[in-house]
């Protein structure tokens, strides 16, 4: 059948998906939270897909010229015989201008990452609710949920010209992720029923992922921001080797296997590395190497470990709009280095910045729409689905300190503590009175919400009850000034608060949170450490509990890194039990708590389910999880995370309201290769 | 006798500091002559070094000439200028070509962080109107002539690099630089051992002859005026008690002050700046200066209660003049009577 | 003077020793050898690290090795120019520093310049003109620019650029010019950007340096040649600018020697309050990061900077004073 | 001809007389002196002083300006304030208070707040209170700051660290300083060369990439206190080196004075020479440069705890509140809390004259 028609197939096979979720989303948006009536919260909204491919192709001017003196083939040749045909979301833009942007520096990938989305094998549509395809431009869903297999765009070309074939998934599979020195553990998302896939060539622009269970997730899975479905940008930056697809032709010279260990040692010595692999890691870095081939709308000029990031439009990129334009209509995009978050703010109300939605402080949104008419900017409020924008991550894999380990392990120890928190406080003071207090658990609109009542459930300020429960835990003596103390050596108990001034100002909060547990008798001690610092600290287990986001646990299944032990890059929870879980019980250590084992569980069917049942299971998961306040939720659903949108004046088809989730890769769902200046 | 070059009369400088006035000079009167030296003598603090300054114009504040005329007579005669009176500008010409002055501690009064020449050229360039060559020229002639080894050599050197004989030597040339009529040496051999100081001296009387200088020589050292001078003034508390020729001082001194100084001439093996020990009692503090005769404290031959209430007027006796009641102008008493 | 010259020399290699081993111990001081952080590092950010690999690191920084054979390989590898590489950014860690130290040094000397230009005229006046209104004014002045710490009134500062412009007063280039590559135009830029960090940088410095002038020309001007020079006729301007002040000069360049290191500390501070992309936000970013190498090595090079910058106030001081131009003649 | 300033009265007085009456000629000085007393008590008192509990934080409370006290009601002394209403505009997001002036609370004095241990006795007394106080309502001298904690009883709190980190800080270094300084003028030689050079070197090193390398390596998990002292210890190890060239200097002119050399001739040992002797005759010169070398403390640790790599939160120091006003929301919503550093340069200055004062009276020739 034709691959239109196997397309079709395939829309309906989502139906299902699309349906619901996207009839939730709708309401999650009329849903008017206390920040509508600022009237800065817009509707959803964004460019959408036409399948009518135009007859015409068109260039940028630059692009034209270079084909004109021959350096580069025309247009036609460039991009597929079936191109992604994007209609802009207000009109059809012109051709030029440079996007100037802010960065904090090497660890801030993600900042470019995000805007090179369109490099993933599916995607959503602007709604975040409905799988579209991307670079496959049609995938096909087996009856029995064990093959998927994904349909490539004929004569679709990498970054440098060359040729994007299957061969390039066959690669990354056979000689990336199957090679132990790359990739030491293979990951969860390859695996259903606890059992590895396959990735197979069928043809040129045929792969398919086989698997010996059904896994009726997985076309969820390769749209989402999963370590197999993110795109190349994010999976095999910073060091990461997934994905499902690399640049062969490119990186077959730096790998032992196409000429000889010694070889690529000696060029990794004399290029200044200690070892190939870590050469690899840097050639196959689009963020740090700009020669690697890529996929998405620009590509990097200077790379990110210099005070600018600065990309340039890919020629190659293959996506047109309705009226044939090769996108993306902005020539450049400029990442300035922005030595902190004040920094960037003050820049950004001085109009320095074109659209900045990352790094913007909702603290400061007073002042930021004080300046709107100086810095010539539009604001706008994109609010997120999930629960907590300030969570505490529970470790409850803690052995280094028993006691705190065993409390940490007691259900009524963490539903005392989160019984202490004054949420209505913390919105007051972080989120301008306007987010949302409550649990952790997804907005109510989300297909995976356990309903309304949840959202109190344990997450009230009760003091009373508070002190009651932790009495009844024998933590009944206490010190002069009020401090329960430990039962085992009489010291006073503490209870470490690690916490990392990034997206939001983290310690501050956990300062006030802190502070309300003085009632209870609960010293809360703050650990402020940098971003890398703490996430060491957690790899090595020894926190008690981290304080961050919740963010892409609205999407149970894409995103249970901050929901559940499972990520073993991240051992919020413990880093055994996510061992545990990753490699199917073969590592690691089995959870001694049945309803978070029962969760595990729970979670690890979800691959084979169909997706309204998958729904219910993930409402039963978080009903455990609320109940059992693995996480401590305090306030979400609030544009606190990339939901404050500073856009210029100047550009176009830009949305009222962007999904912003970690599925939707805000703004890459807006499509930012859409936007354009008006002069 | 000639009218003399530069004659002072009641000078007074007072100094107004927080603690109140001090009469640093108080009514000093005496003439100086061409080809003379006149030698201003007195315990140190009895106001030698201010008169000097006075007599400059360069006295630092907070002191100032409050009243009195200092009368210098313009080279191609005239009437007398009185320095006093006279503004800045027109006092920057007389300092230098007309009165130059030579200090004590050598090595404070050059600047270290030039070499000699360019100090001693400085004024030549500035009164003398000669170009840089030629000033040099004559700098070296002056090292030359007061007896500076290599003067050529010397001219490029520091004030540090030199013993304390060639510094004074280096400062009297400079002093020299513009010819002046009138050279003030205040204690210009205090700093220096004995045989320099010898040293020095001739070379003073010498230059005086050769150029008819008129010396104002200050010091407290009776030995060195008995050498140097030719008219000699006491002072005491910033008054002039006693003056005279020189011989007649010293053969018949008057006033009471006078004679307990030459009891006390140090020997020529003395150590300079020794004080003079052999007057009973130390000087009075300068705020509280004792009424009537300022010396009746320690004077051993005090007349009674008029010393203690009335100050002693001048008396002239041939070129003599002296402050004391022994020699009259007790009030009430008729002039010129002996007790 | 060849000899003060060598020992002003020798001693300041003595400082660069002691300054590297101090910094070599900052990059000690965190708990566990770098490669374990590098190590952790990379695993956090997904990148595991092969045994093989960890052992080559550790061979490659002789670390399991006695301290000085340690520092004895990193100095080595440092003199060679090589300072490692920077963990948070993946390069070597003089491409990661590249220009911010030269901008460092720049506005360094900048607030030294004012420094001087402001402390020199100002201190001769209050001196001159003791107790004079001027005189109390300055050195009123002189006290608030010793009370108030430079990053305090870099935050004041801002404070009111903003208010007043809106705009960030931080940087050293404005947006479009930090992109440029070197140029007439981003000179310009930075000339224009430069003067008012500089000022603020070098407000401590001169109020300190205006009493010591003050002083010090207050004790030159009771010096016995100040009457010398005016017994000679010389004009009052004359004699005070040719002799006491040439005298206070000294005192006032032997001080500039610790001015400088005065003025690199303060500028890692104000270039954090005003964003300036010198290497002080590097030093505290890479501190808190335990990016232990940067840190180090930005260390050490500040520390370099500051001694070559007091040996040549010290030629300075030289210069000024023949008494030790001579001392060995 | 200078005015000499020794009459009899000087001849007979003591050392320390002396000094005490050229002191008192400084009225800058004298007055810098009552400045400084003044923060040492307020800093004693701080808790007393504090009108409410300086950790407590309160949403309803957040960014309130500062609030004046109403001395007279009608007619009669009675201070009182108006009680306080906060209402979020929804298009500004602004927390816009308005005075309830309907609702007068009053002022007591010796009211019963938050418990406080002062000098060990455990009480809950304090200067200020307010009279049946509803929920929300308090006295803000000063404004609050984003958590809503009372600006006023911070900066009581923060002095009194930051005062006594000054202390301590120059304690330490005052003993490194005549221990170093003493040593190297007393065998001179060899010793006094190694000692010389090594102050020049200290002296030439930039102190603050140091102290930020040193401060950054504290251990995260180490407690309040812990740092506290660490923070101090490191700020004073560069900090000695001119506490230690005035005490050698000293030394060297003071072995040349009669009486030292009587002392010696009395067959005096030498550790009594220096105690009995020297250090007593040259005491005024240390505090001279001790409260010289103060405000230089102060300044340190504002610096690194302003830079975060001082003291850290839940401590409070004036580096600390002021690092709280580094940002932007505060520059323009709340510029009351820059008010942190008027203390700072307060003490400071004070220092500063007060150090002249004490040195031109040591050695009003020196």
């Amino acid at each position: 059948m034709s691959t239109r028609r196997r397309f079709m197939a395939a829309a309906s096979a989502m139906a299902a998906v699309s349906a619901s979720s996207a009839r939730a989303l709708a309401q999650a948006v009329n849903n008017t939270s206390q920040f509508s009536a600022s009237g800065l919260v817009g509707t959803l909204q964004g460019p959408t897909q036409s399948a009518a491919i135009p007859k015409t192709f068109q260039e940028a001017p630059q692009l034209a010229a270079l084909v004109k003196a021959g350096k580069l083939p025309p247009v036609e040749q460039r991009l597929p015989s079936e191109p992604m045909v994007l209609q802009p979301l207000e009109s059809v833009g012109r051709y030029g201008g440079t996007w100037r942007r802010a960065f904090i520096g090497p660890s801030d990938g993600e900042n470019g990452n995000r805007i090179m989305a369109s490099d993933k094998l599916l995607f959503w549509d602007y709604t975040g609710s409905k799988i579209v395809p991307c670079v496959a431009k049609a995938y096909e869903l087996s009856k029995d949920g064990k093959t998927t297999t994904l349909f490539l765009r004929k004569g679709m070309k990498w970054g440098d010209g060359s040729p994007f074939t299957a061969d390039d998934f066959v690669f990354w599979y056979e000689d990336m992720y199957l090679n132990k020195d790359i990739v030491p553990s293979p990951i969860a998302e390859m695996s259903a029923g606890g059992k590895q896939g396959r990735l197979v060539k069928i043809d040129e622009t045929t792969v398919q992922f086989q698997f010996d269970n059904p896994y009726f997730l997985f076309p969820s899975m390769l749209a989402g921001d999963t370590l197999i479905g993110g795109g190349q940008s994010v999976r095999q930056s910073g060091g990461n080797s997934y994905g499902a697809y690399a640049p062969a032709h490119y990186l077959k010279q730096f790998m032992p296997k196409y000429s000889s260990e010694a070889a690529v040692n000696k060029l990794a010595k004399d290029a200044g590395y200690a070892t190939w692999v870590r050469m690899l890691h840097v050639k196959k870095d689009w963020q740090l190497n700009p020669e690697l081939p890529t996929l998405g709308p620009w590509r990097t000029v200077k790379p990110i470990n210099t005070p600018t990031w600065a990309m340039e439009r890919n020629p190659y990129y293959y996506t047109v709009d309705t009226a044939g334009n090769q996108l993306p209509y902005i020539d450049n995009v400029v990442m300035t280095l922005a030595e902190d978050i004040e920094v960037i703010n003050l820049r950004a109300m001085a109009g320095e910045y074109d659209l900045q939605e990352r790094h913007i402080d909702l603290s400061k949104l007073p002042v930021i729409l004080e300046n709107r008419d100086r810095g010539k900017y539009d604001v706008h409020l994109d609010l997120a689905y999930n629960g907590a924008d300030t969570a505490l991550h529970i470790n409850m894999g803690h052995t280094a300190d028993p006691l705190v380990g065993k409390l940490l392990r007691t259900a009524d120890f963490r539903r005392a503590l989160a019984l202490g928190i004054d949420r209505d406080q913390m919105n007051e003071t972080f989120w301008l009175g306007l987010g949302t207090p409550g649990s952790t658990a997804p907005a109510e609109a989300m297909p995976e919400s356990p309903g309304p009542e949840w959202r109190k459930k344990w997450s009230v300020l009760d003091i009373k009850q508070a002190n009651a429960m932790l009495d009844s835990l024998g933590l009944t003596k206490k010190d002069g000034d009020g401090y329960r103390l430990r039962p085992d050596n009489g010291q006073r108990l503490v209870i470490q608060l690690l916490a990392i001034k990034a997206f939001m100002d983290w310690p501050k909060h956990a300062e006030m949170i802190a502070q309300h547990w003085r009632k209870i008798g609960i010293y809360g001690d703050v650990k402020e450490a940098e971003r890398g610092l703490a996430f060491q600290k957690i790899a090595a287990g020894e926190h008690h509990m981290l304080v961050w986001t919740n963010g892409g646990t609205e999407l149970l299944y894409l995103y249970p890194s901050w929901a559940l032990p499972v990520d073993v890059s991240q051992g919020a929870y413990g880093l055994d039990y996510a061992k545990w879980y990753a490699s199917n019980g073969a590592l690691g250590k089995k959870p001694e708590d049945p309803l978070l084992l029962e969760a595990l569980e729970k979670l690890r069917a979800a691959a084979g389910m169909q997706e309204a049942e998958r729904n219910k299971n993930a409402q039963e998961i978080w009903k455990i999880m609320v109940d059992q306040q693995f996480h401590i939720g305090t306030v979400g659903q609030s544009p606190a995370l990339m939901g404050v949108r500073l856009a210029s004046r100047r550009l176009a088809n830009i949305p009222g309201r962007a999904c912003i989730a970690q599925h939707c890769r805000t703004p890459g769902s807006s499509h930012p290769e859409t936007w354009f200046y008006k002069s | 006798m000639a009218d003399p070059i530069l004659s002072v009369r009641d000078l007074h400088t007072q100094f107004h500091g927080r603690e109140g006035i001090v009469r640093a000079v108080d009514g000093v009167d005496f003439d100086v002559f061409e080809g003379r030296t006149l030698g201003v003598v007195g315990e140190s603090g009895c106001g030698k070094s201010v008169t000097a300054r006075s007599i400059l114009g360069i006295v630092d504040r907070p002191g100032r000439v409050m009243g009195g005329q200092i009368l210098l007579r313009p080279q191609g005669g005239g009437p007398p200028v009185d320095l006093a009176t006279l503004p800045q500008a027109a006092m920057r010409r007389i300092r230098g070509p007309e009165i130059a002055l030579v200090f004590q501690e050598p090595m404070a009064s050059f600047s270290q962080h030039y070499t000699i020449g360019n100090q001693i050229t400085e004024a030549i360039l500035l009164h003398m109107g000669l170009g840089k060559r030629a000033a040099r020229a004559r700098a070296i002639e002056l090292l030359d002539m007061v007896g500076v080894p290599q003067p050529d050599r010397r001219i490029d050197e520091y004030p540090f690099q030199l013993s304390g004989g060639l510094r004074q030597r280096v400062m009297i040339a400079m002093a020299l630089a513009c010819d002046p009529r009138v050279l003030i040496a205040d204690e210009p051999t205090t700093a220096l051992d004995v045989t320099t100081q010898a040293q020095i001296l001739d070379l003073l009387r010498d230059l005086q002859q050769k150029r008819g200088l008129a010396i104002i020589l200050i010091t407290h050292d009776m030995g060195v005026i008995a050498e140097m001078a030719h008219d000699v003034a006491v002072m005491y508390l910033g008054r002039a008690v006693e003056t005279g020729p020189v011989q007649d001082i010293f053969n018949r001194p008057r006033h009471p002050y006078t004679r307990a100084l030459l009891r006390s001439i140090p020997t020529v093996m003395a150590r300079p700046r020794t004080r003079l020990p052999t007057i009973e009692g130390s000087i009075p503090h300068p705020f509280d200066r004792p009424r009537g005769c300022a010396y009746h404290p320690r004077c051993s031959e005090k007349l009674g209660a008029v010393c203690e209430t009335h100050e002693p007027p001048p008396i002239d006796t041939e070129h003599r003049q002296v402050r004391c009641f022994l020699h009259g102008g007790i009030p009430g008493a008729p002039p010129g009577t002996q007790p | 003077m060849i000899a003060f010259v060598v020992r002003r020399f020798l001693l300041g290699l003595f400082t660069v020793w002691l300054i590297s081993v101090a910094s070599f111990t900052i990059i000690q001081l965190p708990p566990g050898d770098f490669v374990d952080a590098y190590i952790a590092q990379l695993a956090a950010s997904g990148s595991p690290v092969s045994a093989t690999e960890a052992d080559m690191l550790r061979k490659l920084y002789g670390l399991g090795q006695p301290m000085y054979v340690q520092y004895g390989k990193w100095i080595s590898r440092v003199v060679t120019g090589d300072f490692g590489e920077s963990m948070e950014w993946r390069r070597p860690v003089t491409e990661v520093i590249g220009d911010r130290i030269w901008l460092t040094l720049l506005l360094s000397f900048a607030a030294l310049l004012i420094t001087w230009g402001l402390a020199l005229p100002i201190g001769i006046y209050s001196a001159v003109r003791q107790y004079s209104f001027g005189d109390y004014a300055f050195t009123l002045l002189g006290f608030v620019g010793i009370a108030v710490p430079n990053f305090l009134l870099a935050l004041i500062i801002m404070y009111f650029s903003f208010k007043l412009f809106g705009a960030n007063v931080g940087g050293l280039f404005s947006s479009e010019m930090t992109i440029q590559p070197w140029s007439w135009a981003k000179a310009w830029d930075l000339a224009k950007h430069l003067p008012l960090p500089a000022v603020i940088l070098a407000l401590a410095g001169t109020a300190q340096l205006i009493r010591i002038m003050r002083a010090n020309l207050l004790d030159e001007l009771r010096k016995p040649y100040v009457v010398t020079a005016r017994a000679k006729g010389l004009s009052e301007t004359r004699v005070i600018l040719k002799y006491p002040v040439r005298a206070a000069l000294n005192p006032f360049a032997s001080n500039i020697a610790y001015l400088f290191p005065f003025l690199v500390s303060g500028s890692v501070i104000i270039s954090i309050v005003l964003g300036l992309p010198t290497v002080g936000p590097l030093l505290v970013k890479a501190l808190v990061a335990q990016d232990m190498f940067l840190a180090g090595t930005i260390v050490l090079l500040l520390g370099v900077m500051t001694v070559v910058g007091t040996f040549i106030s010290d030629l300075v001081l030289m210069w000024v004073d023949p008494r030790i131009r001579h001392q060995m003649d | 001809m200078a005015a000499p300033s020794d009459s009899e009265r000087y001849a007979v007085a003591t050392q320390w007389q002396l000094t005490w009456w050229r002191f008192r000629r400084h009225k800058l000085a004298m007055v810098s002196l009552v400045v400084v007393v003044l923060f040492y008590l307020l800093a004693v008192s701080a808790d007393f002083l504090a009108t409410s509990d300086p950790h407590e934080t309160d949403a309803r409370t957040s960014y309130i300006a500062p609030q004046p006290i109403h001395l007279f009601d009608d007619g009669a002394f009675r201070p009182y304030t108006y009680g306080l209403k906060g209402v979020r505009d929804v298009k500004t997001f602004k927390l816009i208070y308005t005075l309830d002036t309907s609702r007068k609370v009053y002022v007591e004095f010796f009211a019963r707040g938050y418990r406080y241990s002062f000098l060990g006795i455990e009480t809950d007394l304090h200067l200020l209170g307010l009279k049946d106080a509803g929920k929300g309502d308090g006295i803000h001298l000063l404004g609050t700051d984003l958590l809503g904690r009372d600006l006023w009883s911070r900066l009581m709190v923060a002095t009194r660290v930051s005062l006594t980190i000054g202390l301590v800080g120059v304690s330490i270094s005052l003993f490194l300083g005549v221990l170093l300084g003493g040593v190297s003028a007393i065998y001179g030689g060899w010793v006094d060369t190694v000692i010389q050079r090594g102050i020049e070197v200290v002296r030439s090193m930039p102190t603050i990439p140091l102290w930020l390398g040193l401060a950054a390596a504290l251990p995260n998990d180490w407690s309040v206190t812990q740092i506290y002292f660490a923070i101090t210890i490191i700020i004073s190890l560069l900090a000695w080196t001119d506490l230690a060239r005035v005490v050698r200097g000293k030394f060297l002119s003071l072995r040349e004075e009669e009486f030292v050399m009587a002392a010696e001739l009395a067959g005096a040992g030498q550790t009594r020479i220096i105690f009995h002797h020297m250090l007593p005759s040259f005491a005024s010169h240390i505090i001279a440069a001790v409260s010289l070398a103060l405000p230089a403390m102060i300044i340190s640790e504002t610096s690194l705890s302003f830079l975060g790599l001082g003291l850290r939160p839940p401590a409070i120091s004036w580096g600390i509140l002021l690092q709280d006003a580094q940002n932007i929301q505060t520059l323009a919503l709340a510029p009351w809390l820059l008010f942190s550093a008027v203390p700072v340069i307060l003490v400071i200055l004070a220092f500063n004259f007060l150090g002249d004062g004490l040195r031109d009276a040591a050695d009003p020739y020196g």
